[in-house]
């Protein structure tokens, strides 16, 4: 070990993650805003033949977007995070350098294959969790190495006391961990016969109304331990730190954590209401969806309160408006899904595009900018340099704003027409609307959304634009800022 | 209250009222009570999300460091000692209760049944449906089946019902020449008529031509000579005899309820069998339509 | 009490752990044994159809269509009667969906046939004008791996007890022995279509991806 | 008494436990900031002052003395 004097952090492994968080980003925005075109304009299916539909690229869309950016993005904010908050640095330790890296390259070569596969239509049939068991294994490895860094880097902490930022990482990891295990659990065809058929083919261990709960619980809570839990890690302490403000208050972050531990592993079955799970449990799901409305509140309702009076701070730097702006939206979908699940909206919001419309709130108004707005803050301090351009970051922001708006909005209009023309009957009582009929009609609101799509992919691109620059062209810093990020 | 909230609840209310004006264009009932919780849920969703989002971006704006600085200082950050937003805390509390409402009285976690619920409705909309229309007058029937046969018939018969250039069966005329080619040689059995099967066979050649010409063609002008091998069963008029055998002139009540039963396989392709999925009087309405469709 | 969880991260995880594990414990394991079991009368899927299946998945049919009527009168009138849990008993996995960008499919061997699918694979507007469905040409020539379907069925049976016969015994003999079997199945459905080029493959012994995926979305009833 | 009314009961009964001990959690928290036993806000500056060099708000004692040992 080194002398303290000489030590700094050591960013390598988390400015890997920024590259692939990059990538990722920019490939399943490409997809997503394509397959959204794709629903307005059918045509657009027939650009790469039998792989270039919609269903074959929805869940390279939905898998990029979560394994791909998410997940990128979450190693990335937690190699740089764990070792400021724990006060230790990866330099200190050649075993966690090496298993850092490890982690990386093993999950590069991991998304590719799955990439690979996906397109071929390799696929165990579960939203979310599509991928056949040789990469299922791949992906424990992957899981299993990323353990090892948080739990090593933990073990030769300076700083005795656990960040909530990394409460919050450590309930990503061992949530995800359990759901995927039981999720994925599956026979490969081919070890139980006689060799014979595909290689990569399985069966699911769970069949029919179990499969369904056991996959709801693993979809629901994917969502929950990978695109709320570690986001809300980032947003304690990348807000803190750009603008300076101590968390509102840091009780309230505790039992906000609580609050979600205790109450979002519950929910999951909201996904099953008026489904042939039994009645009981779709009760359940619909009372903690409910329950956890306020949870998620105080998270956020402590990220806005932490910039009580500094708006200053807010008009100036747009680092903190992608921040703000998150922590909004978050507060949107966070009850907007709860009220999904009472049992008599979701009648009508089951099955449309609401749900989309809701899931897009979260991801492109919560986790894509809080992710942006983390790697915005780190490339001065990764790569030494100042932010390359805060006017493109302005635009970005704007642009992107708008974009969520007219998802979602366009999304909210279209599910509950559509949700309502599907019960509607006529005076003598038949149905009224034929399911084209329903199709046809939301025509123009999945227009409004491809075009979000393409406003907000255009953003992603500015912002990878203004990260590259950063990266590669901007002015030098000689000191490591301590708060705000410098920018030009 | 400030501007931000203002203009954000303005915002909930645009979204609120287009969503309103997009399902009122659609005729959708709205004393549907399902429908009604649905917006008033999206209200909520609306006005509280934004709203107080908005509030607390507001005092951003305002509430400048109030508060009281604890004791110890930071390397110069000052702390405030904050409480617990109360407003936090009492609405956590009344979704606890709410949730005990639910639990125990809404959908009583012991009693409730979904499918107990759908049956119960079902059937007192089913004895209401048959009361309120058991003898509905012609004009009726006929606009109540032309929405069934939308909904039901129109994606495989096309909404016109032409069938969709032979991909089903035309409705504007009642059978083709291959139709009636194709039945004298196989024979059928398959709309269990009274009369029975009928042989394939009874008819071959020139005078088989010529039934399939006269009966494709709507039965007008001169009658073969050889269609009195049909007319034993089907009537001289080809209407079947009242109900005997099928009628081969024009659709019925009889016909399409037939071939609702059984479904039909022809030299077009399958129809599967329709069984239980209307009832009686819906049937009847369906048929009324059909006949009518020209 | 609390002190002593915060204090040490390896309690701390576990104490996280046990939350969150809780809720999956009450929630999906006591269910298990009462959900797995079938309606009476009701078949495992045949090799064919189990191919049919493998199609639905790799073509990824789940990112629209739904295989779940719910209990309103709305949609037993559309889609007939309501689904019951030990309908999908022989479901591995189950494809409920999520999304109806297009209709429940359920019972749509109910009232669709095969003619309906040829016409509707190979181009969707053809019989339903106003279709933003595309159309899955490549269904035609591409083959099911009935193989991998034989496997299938010979894993659920020995693994999970599926009813099937003595002649689903996972050897590559009993495959050779009952490929036969599939190929007489593909027959049956292949004569009720009008596509030469499948009615020629399934005449050499071939089993294009239609016929599969038609077998298995006529046996949805 | 059937196995999914047990269920039921069972998932009642736990989560009300698990309220009580949230709730309980949050009293805990406040009442022993006011006794002056704990301040978790200081929690807080860990996120704020995070250089490598910085005192630690609550230092390791594992740590501190592995470092103690080096500057010997």
């Amino acid at each position: 070990m080194q002398s303290n004097a000489a030590l700094e952090y050591d960013y390598s492994v988390a400015k890997l993650f920024t590259y692939t968080t990059i990538l990722f980003g920019f490939l399943g925005m490409l997809i997503g805003t394509l397959i959204a075109a794709q629903l307005a304009f059918p045509e657009l299916n027939y650009l790469l033949g039998e792989y270039g539909t919609f269903s074959r690229l929805r869940p390279m869309h939905t898998n990029i977007v979560i394994f791909g950016f998410t997940l990128s993005g979450i190693w990335a904010t937690f190699y740089y995070v764990g070792q400021r908050v724990l006060k230790v640095s990866m330099a200190e330790s050649k075993f966690l350098m090496f298993m850092g890296k490890f982690h990386f390259w093993l999950y590069f070569v991991g998304a590719l294959l799955a990439v690979i596969t996906l397109e071929l239509g390799m696929t165990q049939g579960k939203e979310y969790a599509v991928f056949e068991w040789p990469i299922d294994i791949v992906i424990v490895i992957i899981w299993v190495s990323w353990g090892i860094s948080i739990f090593g880097l933990i073990g030769i902490r300076r700083e005795k006391t656990l960040y909530i930022s990394l409460w919050y990482y450590i309930a990503c990891f061992l949530g995800i961990a359990m759901l995927y295990l039981f999720n994925n659990m599956s026979v490969p065809t081919y070890f139980a016969t006689e060799n014979l058929g595909s290689f990569m083919h399985s069966v699911s261990m769970y069949s029919g109304t179990n499969d369904a709960l056991v996959q709801w619980w693993y979809g629901h809570n994917a969502v929950a331990f990978g695109f709320t839990v570690p986001i809300v890690a980032m947003v304690y302490y990348f807000l803190p730190k750009e603008s300076g403000q101590a968390i509102y208050s840091y009780k309230l972050s505790l039992l906000s954590f609580w609050g979600l531990m205790f109450v979002y592993l519950w929910a999951g079955s909201h996904h099953l209401i008026w489904s042939t799970v039994p009645d009981w449990m779709q009760t359940m799901g619909s009372v903690f969806s409910v329950v956890l409305i306020l949870p998620s509140w105080g998270s956020a309702i402590n990220m806005l309160l932490t910039m009580k009076g500094e708006w200053n701070q807010l008009t100036d730097n747009p680092l903190i408006k992608f921040m703000v702006l998150a922590s909004t939206f978050y507060m949107l979908s966070t009850l907007e899904g709860p009220i999904q699940a009472i049992k008599s909206v979701n009648a009508i919001a089951h099955f449309t595009d609401w749900i989309p419309g809701h899931v897009h709130d979260g991801v492109l108004g919560w986790v894509v900018f809080m992710i942006m707005a983390a790697l915005f803050h780190m490339a001065p301090r990764m790569f030494k340099r100042e932010i390359y351009s805060k006017s493109l970051m302005e635009k970005q922001f704007w642009l992107q704003t708008t974009a969520v708006v007219l998802y979602f909005t366009s999304m909210w209009i279209a599910g509950i027409t559509q949700g309502m023309m599907w019960r509607a009957v006529d005076e003598y009582g038949n149905l009224m609307y034929s399911f084209i009929d329903t199709v046809a009609v939301l025509h123009p609101y999945y227009v409004i959304r491809a075009l979000a799509g393409v406003m907000y992919l255009v953003g992603f691109i500015m912002f990878a634009y203004n990260m590259v620059k950063t990266m590669t062209a901007s002015k030098e810093l000689a000191q490591e800022p301590q708060f705000r990020s410098p920018m030009a | 209250m400030n501007s931000l909230v203002i203009k954000a609840l303005a915002f909930a209310a645009v979204l609120i009222i287009g969503t309103l004006v997009a399902v009122k264009s659609m005729n959708v009932n709205m004393d549907d009570t399902i429908n009604q919780l649905t917006l008033l849920g999206a209200v909520a969703i609306a006005v509280l999300a934004f709203g107080v989002s908005a509030k607390y971006i507001n005092q951003m704006k305002t509430d400048t460091a109030t508060g009281e600085l604890v004791d110890h200082n930071w390397d110069g950050i000052g702390e405030y000692k904050n409480e617990l937003p109360s407003g936090w805390a009492y609405a956590f509390l009344g979704t606890l209760i709410w949730t005990v409402w639910y639990w125990l009285v809404g959908y009583p976690v012991n009693a409730y049944s979904q499918i107990g619920e759908y049956n119960q409705e079902v059937l007192e909309y089913n004895k209401k449906f048959e009361e309120k229309h058991k003898n509905a007058d012609a004009a009726t029937l006929k606009a109540m089946g032309e929405s069934i046969f939308l909904v039901q018939c129109a994606p495989c018969h096309g909404e016109t019902g032409d069938g969709l250039s032979g991909k089903a069966q035309d409705f504007t005329k009642r059978m083709s020449k291959e139709q009636v080619l194709n039945v004298i040689t196989n024979g059928s059995d398959q709309l269990k008529y009274p009369m029975g099967a009928m042989p394939g066979g009874m008819a071959s050649g020139a005078d088989a031509e010529a039934i399939a010409a006269y009966v494709a063609g709507g039965m007008k002008g001169e009658q073969p000579a050889a269609f009195g091998v049909c007319a034993g069963c089907h009537g001289m008029d080809g209407k079947g005899n009242g109900g005997t055998a099928p009628n081969i002139a024009e659709y019925d009540e009889t016909l399409v309820t037939a071939v609702l039963t059984h479904g039909k396989k022809g030299v077009i392709g399958a129809m599967p069998s329709f069984k239980g999925r209307l009832t009686p009087v819906q049937e009847k309405a369906l048929a009324s339509y059909i006949s009518t469709i020209k | 009490m609390f002190h002593w969880l915060e204090k040490n991260p390896f309690f701390f995880a576990v104490g996280v752990f046990v939350v969150i594990a809780f809720a999956g414990l009450i929630e999906i394991l006591p269910n298990f044994a009462e959900a797995s079991r079938p309606v009476t009368g009701l078949k495992p899927y045949s090799v064919l159809e189990l191919a049919g299946k493998e199609v639905y998945k790799k073509d990824n049919c789940i990112a629209c269509h739904s295989q779940l009527i719910r209990p309103f009168k709305s949609e037993t009138d559309r889609y007939g009667q309501v689904s019951l849990s030990g309908e999908y008993a022989y479901d591995r996995p189950f494809l409920w969906g999520s999304k109806r960008t297009g209709p429940d499919l359920h019972r749509v061997g109910n009232y669709r046939t095969t003619d309906w699918h040829e016409n509707h694979m190979w181009d969707p507007k053809s019989v339903v004008p106003q279709s933003i469905m595309p159309a899955y040409k490549h269904m035609f020539t591409n083959l099911a791996d009935i193989e991998t379907a034989y496997a299938e069925a010979s894993t659920v049976k020995a693994v999970f007890n599926t009813p099937y016969g003595p002649e689903i015994d996972g050897t590559k003999a009993g495959w050779e022995k009952y490929k036969p079997t599939v190929l007489e199945e593909a027959k049956k459905i292949a004569a009720d279509m009008k596509n030469k080029d499948v009615k020629d493959a399934v005449a050499r012994g071939e089993v294009p991806e239609i016929v599969a995926m038609i077998a298995y979305l006529n046996r949805l009833k | 008494m059937e196995l999914r009314e047990l269920q039921g009961y069972a998932s009642f009964f736990m989560t009300i436990f698990l309220v009580v001990m949230l709730y309980g959690y949050i009293i805990h928290l406040y009442r022993s900031e006011k006794k002056g036993e704990n301040d978790y806000e200081r929690f807080g500056n860990i996120a704020l002052d995070d250089e490598i060099s910085s005192d630690p708000v609550v230092p390791n004692p594992k740590a501190q003395k592995e470092n103690e040992e080096q500057n010997k």
